[in-house]
C-alpha cells in the first residue's frame, strides 16, 4: 500500500484502513482484525485456560494475606463476566476498583450494585470532583471531540495506582480492544497492559500530563486521580495487567446471555445501538459519544457490534452494511439528561457539532446549520432512562443518576 | 441505675465513671470556657500547618465522611476556614442497606467540588458478620463498625497521607473517657473505642471465609501509625459551634437531605442522623433496651449541657421518644439478615437489661424506672 | 566495545506492525509514541525497517521525519526501506539519522554498495541480510539462488559496517532458532559485528546472543511492544558478565 | 535564554542537535556570519557529513580568523564528531583539505576501522560526575596525536581522543545530542565544570 493511503474497506467485515487503531490488508484484501479473529476457532482455549490458571495461581500464593488481584469493573457487562471468571473459574479474591463516571445511568447504577453485591469481594471507588470533571470534558469535547476520555483515563490509572498503594501485581482486565477489533497481535502473544497503549489508543494520543496543551490554567492536583505511576512504582512494584482475552474464547453476544440469565444484568436499549448490552451504564456513550465518534471516524459502535457479528458468523456483510446504514444517522438520545448535568442547554452542542461536521461547507452555505440540533432537543429522544426509572427506588449507589 | 446530676446520661454506660454525681461530657463542657476556643483554633491551625507543609501529593489530608451532617459540615470547614484540600474517603454500606438520602448526600457532597474515595467490604461478608454479631450480642454493629473505623487509616497509610481529619471526640458527646488523648485534638487513641477492641481474628473467620477476605475489618496497628506518622485530628474540639442541631443546620443549607421519618418512627428528633442507613435506628433501640437510655437521651444531653432546653423539658423529650423504633424496620433487617421477627425479638429480650425493664412475650419491653430518677 | 540491545520497529503504510515470517503485518500504532517510550526506557539504538516503501524515500522520509525531529528523539536511529540509489543513502543520513539499513538488493548492485560506503563511511551502514534455511545452506530471502557463502565472500574483510542477520523462520517468535543462528554465522566467521534480529524476547536467549564473539547487537521486535518494559527487565536479568549499558 | 550558533557549513540535517540544545535552555541558530560566531555564547560545530565539505566551505578567511580569536578568548566552543575533526590540522579522510588547526594534532582513519556504539569515558583526570555515565559513538576516523591539551579522555579499550578540551574548546567524538539522558548530564557538566555558563 502506497503511503498516501488510500482508504480502502475489508472484504469480510465493515472497517476500513483509517481505523483510529490502524489497520492492516492482507494480499487478499482480509483485514488483521478478521485474521486474528480466526484464531478464535483454532486455538486450544483449554490448555489456554490452563496456562491463565498457572499465572494467576502464582500471584495467589504470593499474595497469602492479601488481595490476590485487582479488577477494575464497571457498570457495563464485561465487569459481570470478569468477576465471575476470576472468582469462580480462577478461585482468587480480587479488589473491584471502578473509576466512578460522574453521570451513571440508572441502568449503571443498578449494575454495579448488583455487581457489588452477588460476588463475595470488596469494592473500591472513586469519584473525582464533579467541578473538575466537567472542566475536563468541556476540554476534551472541544479538542478531542470526546466525552470518554476523562472517564478512560480515571479508569486505566486508578486500577494501577491502587495496585501500587495495596502491594497486589496483578491486575485482570477483560477483552484488549487492539486485538478484539482490529487485530494487533496474535492471542497467543499473550500482550499486557503497557502505558504506551494506554495514552496512544485509550487516550488517543494524549494523556494526563499534556491535556494541559489544550488549557493552560489546569491545576495539575486538580486530576491528580489520573496519574499513571512512574515506570518505577511499576517495576518496584511489579505491577502487571493481563487480558483474559488472551486465554478465553471471547464472544460478547455469548457472555451476555450468560450474565443475564445468571447475574441479572440489564441492558439498555438506546436509538443507534443494535445490541442493548455495549456499554449501558454511561447514559451517553451509544448517545451523544457515538454521534461524535461518527462524525469523527465516519463509524459507530452500531458498526463494531455488527463487525463483531460478521465474525462470529453471525451475520452476513450485506444484512451488516443495510443495518449500519439505518442506525448509523440516528439521532443520539439522553442529549438533555447530559446537557443538564454540563449546565448548558442541548442547543449549546451545536457549535461543536457543526465544527466536526464533513459537509461543513454545505451547513454554512445552508444559512441555517441551526436547524439540524433543533431536531436532537426532541423529548422523545429523551425517554430512555425515564423508562429505566422502577430501578431507583430498589438499588442506590453513590452515583448521580441523569 | 445513677443519672447524671446535670444531664439525663445514666451511669450504664460502659467505661464511663462519674465525677462527684456528674458525667464526663459534663465536667468536660463546664471547664471550658469561650475564650479557650480562640486558643484551640489556633493550636489547630498550627498542627494541621506541619502537615501541609511536608506534602508532595495533591492531598494534604483525609477526611472521613458518609456525607451526613457532621461530614459535610467539616468537609466545609476544613477547605474554607483551615484553607486545607482533604481526600474526601468513605466506607459505604451495601446498596440495599445505604438510604436513596445517603447516595444523594454523597453526591451532595462531592458536587460541592472534592474527590470522593469510597470502600465498600463485600456485603456477602457484611451480612453475615450483622447477623452474628446480632444473634451473639444483640448489636448488628459492633463488626460492621470495625470497617467503618478502620477503611480512613487503612487508606492513609496506603497514599501516605499523614493527617487525618475527625469530626469529634466520643469521650466529649457521648462520655467515652477511654479515648481522651494526650489533648483534645488527639484522636489517635480512638482505636480505644469498646467497639472497636475485643474483635478475634477467628470470630470473623468462623462465618466460613478465610483471614484474607477480612481485610477492611483491620484497624491498622499503633506501630504502623506511628511508622507512617498517621496523626488524626479532631476538628470539632476547636470549631465555635458544633453538634447535632449546629452541623445539622449547615449542611442542609448546604444541600443535605434528611431522613423522611418522623421521631414517632425513627426516635431521631430532627431527622439528621446516620439518615444514610435506616437500621442504625434499631441499634438504638437496643442500646435502650440494654442501658436505658437510647438516642433521644443522646439529642438531649447535649441540648441540656448547652443550656438549649432545661433537664425536665429534656424528660419530657426522652419518655416521648426514647427507644422508638417502627415496624418497618425491624421488617427490612430481619429480612435482609433472614431471620424471623421472633427470633429478632427473642434476641432483644436476651439482651435486656432485666433490672429496668419488665418483659412479657410479644410486647415490647417496658421500662420499670422513670427517666431522670435513680433506679436499684 | 559493550554490547548494545536495539529494537527493530518494522513499518508498513506510516504504522508499526508486528510482523510474522515476515508476511502477516498486524497493526500496532504510530511510531511517535513507541519511540517515546522506547527512549525512556534507555533502548541502546533503533532500527526502522519500512515495507511500504514508495519509489521515492525522500517523501517517505520526510513524513516519518516530522514524527522523529519535532519529538526530541535522542536515541541513535537507523532507517531501512527502498534505498537504491547514492542520493537515497546521503539523504537518509542529511536528515539526521545515523545509520542507513541497505537491502540485500541493493548490495547485489556492487559498485552502487561500494559508492555509498565510500561517501558516507562504513560506520554509516548496516547491511540487512534476512536469511532462509530451505533444506540444505541457508541464502538470501527472495534470492534462492544467493547463498549466504556467496553474498559471504562479497563483503570485504575489513568493512566497517554491520550486518543485521534476521532469521526469516523465527520472525515473530517467542524463541529463535539457534541452530540457524549458529550455521549463519559459522558461514560468516570472518565478520563480527553482528546484529541479530527475529524471536529474540526471552532475556535467556539474549544473554546467549550477545555472549557470542561475533555478535555486537540483539535486536527486539513484536516482543517490545508486548510487555511493559521489556527493555528495562531484559537489561536488568541479562547476565551481570555481559557488558551492557546499564 | 543562552544563546548558541550551530555553525553552518552545509551539509548534513542539524535538527537533532538543535533540538539537543534547545532542550538544554538555549536560544538556537544556524548561520556562519563573523558577527554570529562573534556573539554567540556557545558554538557548535555539527557531527555530521565529511571532512572534505566541512574544509571547503570553511575557507572563508575571515570566518576562520573569528573562530581562531573564539578560541584565543576562551569563548565556549563544541566541536562534535566531524566538527571535532574540522578542528585538528589534517584528516587522512581528504589528505588535500585541511581543518583549522586549532587543536595540535591530525585525524587518521581508526585502528579498529570503526566504533559504533556506547562508550564511557576514561578521562587523564579524576571527573566522577561522569563516571557512569555511556556516550553514543559513530565513526571510522579519530585523532591520536592529540597531547599537549589541559584535559584528554578516551572510551573504552581503544586509545583515540574521546574528548579533548583546550581552554574553552572542547571536542568529542561522540554524538551528545545522541546518548540521551547522558548527552544532557554532559552538556551540563560543561557548563559549570569548563565555560562557567549555567544562569
Amino acid at each position: 500500500m502506497t503511503m498516501n493511503q488510500r482508504i480502502e474497506q475489508c472484504v469480510r467485515c465493515l472497517y476500513k484502513t483509517n481505523h483510529p487503531f490502524g489497520l492492516t490488508l492482507d494480499k487478499n484484501g482480509v483485514c488483521s482484525g478478521c485474521l486474528v479473529h480466526e484464531e478464535k476457532d483454532l486455538l486450544d482455549w483449554k490448555m489456554r485456560l490452563g496456562m491463565l490458571k498457572n499465572l494467576t495461581d502464582s500471584y495467589k500464593l504470593k499474595q497469602s494475606k492479601n488481595y490476590d488481584c485487582i479488577v477494575p469493573v464497571s457498570g457495563g457487562q464485561d465487569s459481570f463476566f470478569i468477576v465471575h471468571t476470576v472468582i469462580h473459574e480462577l478461585g482468587l479474591n480480587p479488589l473491584l476498583v471502578n473509576f466512578n463516571r460522574n453521570f451513571n445511568s440508572a441502568v449503571g447504577i443498578k449494575n454495579l450494585s448488583q455487581l457489588r453485591t452477588i460476588f463475595p469481594a470488596d469494592f473500591r471507588q472513586f469519584t473525582i470532583n464533579p467541578i473538575i470533571s466537567r472542566k475536563v470534558i468541556r476540554t476534551t469535547l472541544a479538542n478531542l471531540g470526546t466525552i470518554n476520555w476523562l472517564w478512560i483515563a480515571g479508569q486505566t490509572s486508578l486500577p494501577v495506582r491502587i495496585a501500587d498503594e495495596l502491594k497486589i501485581p496483578l491486575i485482570i482486565w477483560g477483552a484488549h480492544q487492539g486485538i478484539e477489533q482490529v487485530g494487533m497481535y496474535s492471542h497467543t502473544d499473550e500482550v499486557e497492559m503497557t502505558s504506551r497503549y494506554r495514552k496512544e489508543h485509550d487516550l488517543m494520543g494524549i494523556d494526563e500530563k499534556e491535556i494541559f496543551k489544550f488549557d493552560p490554567d489546569f491545576n495539575p492536583n486538580d486530576i491528580s486521580s489520573l496519574t499513571y505511576p512512574s515506570d518505577d512504582q511499576i517495576i518496584k512494584n511489579g505491577t502487571r495487567g493481563i487480558y483474559l482475552s488472551n486465554y478465553l474464547r471471547w464472544d460478547p453476544v455469548q457472555q451476555h446471555t450468560f450474565v443475564k440469565d445468571k447475574y441479572g444484568y440489564i441492558g439498555r436499549k438506546t436509538n443507534r445501538t443494535y445490541y442493548d448490552f455495549d456499554n449501558p451504564d454511561c447514559p451517553v456513550y451509544n448517545g451523544l459519544q457515538d454521534y461524535l465518534k461518527f462524525m469523527r471516524l465516519g463509524y459507530a459502535k452500531v458498526t463494531d457490534q455488527l463487525v463483531r457479528d460478521i465474525r462470529h458468523k453471525r451475520i452476513d456483510k450485506e444484512s451488516a452494511k443495510r443495518i449500519e446504514s439505518e442506525y448509523l444517522n440516528k439521532a443520539p438520545d439522553s442529549l438533555k439528561g447530559f446537557a443538564d448535568w454540563l449546565g448548558i442547554s442541548v442547543k449549546n452542542f451545536g457549535p461543536l457539532m457543526l465544527s466536526l461536521d464533513s459537509n461543513f461547507l454545505e451547513q454554512l452555505l445552508s444559512g441555517d446549520w441551526r436547524s439540524e440540533i433543533n431536531e436532537l432537543d426532541k423529548p422523545n429522544l429523551n425517554h430512555i432512562d425515564s423508562v429505566y426509572k422502577f430501578i431507583d427506588s430498589d438499588f442506590k449507589n453513590f452515583g448521580k443518576g441523569i | 441505675m445513677k443519672y447524671c446530676l446535670n444531664c439525663l446520661q445514666p451511669d450504664t454506660r460502659p467505661s464511663t465513671e462519674f465525677l462527684d454525681g456528674i458525667c464526663p461530657a459534663c465536667n468536660f463542657v463546664n471547664n471550658s470556657q469561650v475564650w479557650d476556643l480562640q486558643v484551640r483554633t489556633e493550636t489547630l491551625k498550627k498542627i494541621v500547618k506541619e502537615f501541609t507543609n511536608k506534602v508532595n501529593g495533591p492531598y494534604d489530608s483525609i477526611l472521613g465522611i458518609s456525607g451526613g451532617k457532621d461530614s459535610t459540615r467539616l468537609a466545609i470547614w476544613a477547605r474554607d476556614f483551615l484553607g486545607l484540600n482533604p481526600l474526601l474517603v468513605s466506607v459505604t454500606y451495601p446498596p440495599q442497606q445505604l438510604t436513596k438520602q445517603g447516595a444523594d448526600n454523597l453526591n451532595n457532597l462531592t458536587e460541592m467540588g472534592f474527590d470522593v474515595y469510597t470502600t465498600s467490604p463485600s456485603p456477602i461478608i457484611w451480612k453475615k458478620l450483622m447477623k452474628k454479631s446480632f444473634l451473639e450480642n444483640g448489636n448488628w454493629a459492633k463488626s460492621t463498625e470495625l470497617a467503618l473505623f478502620a477503611g480512613v487509616p487503612q487508606i492513609a497509610i496506603e497514599m501516605g497521607i499523614e493527617l487525618i481529619l475527625w469530626g469529634e471526640n466520643p469521650a466529649l458527646q457521648l462520655g467515652a473517657s477511654e479515648t481522651i488523648g494526650k489533648t483534645g485534638w488527639d484522636g489517635n487513641q480512638l482505636r480505644n473505642m469498646n467497639t472497636l477492641s475485643g474483635m478475634s481474628t477467628e470470630w470473623l473467620t468462623s462465618i466460613g471465609f478465610s483471614e484474607e477476605y477480612f481485610i477492611p475489618y483491620f484497624y491498622p496497628s499503633r506501630e504502623e501509625f506511628e511508622d507512617n506518622k498517621i496523626q488524626i485530628v479532631f476538628l470539632g474540639w476547636a470549631m465555635r459551634t458544633w453538634g447535632l442541631l449546629e452541623n445539622g443546620v449547615v449542611a442542609s443549607l448546604n444541600g443535605l437531605s434528611s431522613r423522611n421519618a418522623s421521631a414517632f418512627e425513627s426516635s431521631d428528633l430532627i431527622g439528621l442522623t446516620s439518615v444514610d442507613e435506616d437500621w442504625v435506628i434499631l441499634n438504638q433501640m437496643i442500646k435502650y433496651y440494654k442501658y436505658g437510655f437510647g438516642r433521644a437521651t443522646d439529642y438531649v444531653n447535649e441540648w441540656i449541657r448547652k443550656g438549649k432546653i432545661t433537664r425536665d423539658e429534656g424528660v419530657e423529650l426522652v419518655v416521648k421518644f426514647d427507644g422508638v423504633c417502627s415496624d418497618k424496620y425491624i421488617l427490612t433487617f430481619c429480612e435482609f439478615i433472614s431471620i424471623t421477627k421472633n427470633k429478632f425479638w427473642e434476641i432483644i429480650y436476651s439482651h435486656t437489661n432485666k433490672d429496668l425493664f419488665k418483659i412479657e412475650q410479644g410486647t415490647r419491653p417496658v421500662r420499670k424506672f422513670e427517666v431522670g430518677v435513680d433506679f436499684e | 566495545m559493550i554490547k548494545r540491545i536495539a529494537a527493530t520497529l518494522i513499518l508498513d503504510s506510516n504504522q508499526i506492525i508486528n510482523a510474522y515470517n515476515f508476511e502477516v503485518h498486524l497493526p500496532v500504532g504510530k511510531l511517535k509514541y513507541t519511540l517515546e517510550r522506547l527512549q525512556e526506557f534507555e533502548v541502546d539504538e533503533i532500527n526502522i525497517l519500512n515495507t511500504s516503501h514508495s519509489n521515492s524515500v525522500v517523501n517517505d522520509l520526510d513524513k516519518l521525519l516530522e514524527d522523529i525531529n519535532n519529538w526530541h528523539v535522542s536515541t541513535p536511529l537507523a532507517y531501512g526501506g527502498g534505498i537504491s540509489t547514492l542520493t537515497d543513502a546521503v539523504y537518509v543520513i542529511k536528515s539526521g539519522v545515523e545509520r542507513v539499513i541497505i537491502s540485500a538488493n541493493t548490495f547485489f548492485d556492487f559498485d552502487l554498495f561500494s559508492d555509498i560506503c565510500r561517501t558516507l563511511g562504513d560506520q554509516a551502514i548496516i547491511l540487512h541480510l534476512p536469511i532462509e534455511f530451505k533444506g540444505g545452506s541457508p541464502s538470501i530471502r527472495g534470492y534462492s539462488n544467493k547463498l549466504l557463502s556467496d553474498v559471504n565472500a562479497l563483503i570485504p574483510i575489513n568493512w566497517g559496517g554491520e550486518i543485521m542477520l534476521t532469521i526469516v523462520e523465527s520472525d515473530g517468535k517467542k524463541f529463535p532458532n539457534w541452530q540457524n543462528i549458529g550455521d549463519a554465522l559459522g558461514i560468516m566467521a570472518g565478520h563480527s559485528n553482528f546484529i541479530l534480529a527475529g524471536g529474540f524476547a526471552d532475556f535467556k536467549d539474549i544473554s546467549a546472543g550477545l555472549s557470542l564473539d561475533q555478535v555486537s547487537a540483539i535486536s527486539i521486535g513484536n516482543y517490545l511492544h508486548r510487555v511493559e518494559h521489556s527493555i528495562i527487565e531484559i537489561k536488568q536479568k541479562i547476565k551481570s558478565s555481559i557488558q551492557i549499558r546499564r | 535564554m543562552k544563546k548558541a550558533l550551530i555553525l553552518d557549513y552545509k551539509i548534513g540535517n542539524i535538527t537533532s542537535v538543535g533540538t539537543f540544545l534547545r532542550e538544554n535552555g538555549y536560544s538556537v541558530t544556524l548561520g556562519c556570519e563573523t558577527t554570529e560566531i562573534k556573539n554567540a555564547e556557545l558554538l557548535v560545530l555539527p557531527g555530521v557529513g565529511s571532512f572534505k565539505m566541512a574544509a571547503d566551505n570553511l575557507q572563508d578567511k575571515k570566518i576562520i580568523h573569528e573562530l581562531k580569536s573564539r578560541h584565543l578568548n576562551n569563548k565556549a566552543t563544541l566541536g562534535i564528531c566531524l566538527g571535532f575533526q574540522i578542528l585538528t590540522k589534517t584528516s587522512s579522510e581528504s589528505p588535500d583539505s585541511n581543518g583549522l588547526g586549532i587543536f595540535n594534532g591530525t585525524t587518521t582513519r581508526l585502528k579498529e576501522f570503526s566504533r559504533i556504539g556506547w562508550g564511557k569515558l576514561i578521562f587523564n583526570q579524576k571527573i566522577n560526575s561522569l563516571k557512569d555515565h555511556y556516550f553514543y559513538f559513530n565513526h571510522s576516523y579519530g585523532s591520536y596525536d592529540i597531547i599537549d591539551t589541559s584535559m584528554r579522555a578516551c572510551s573504552g579499550q581503544s586509545d583515540y581522543n574521546a574528548l579533548v578540551a583546550s581552554g574553552s574548546t572542547i571536542g568529542v567524538q561522540f554524538h551528545p545530542e545522541r546518548s540521551q539522558k547522558s548527552g544532557n548530564k554532559f552538556l551540563k557538566w560543561l557548563e559549570s565544570e569548563v565555560w562557567g555558563l549555567n544562569d
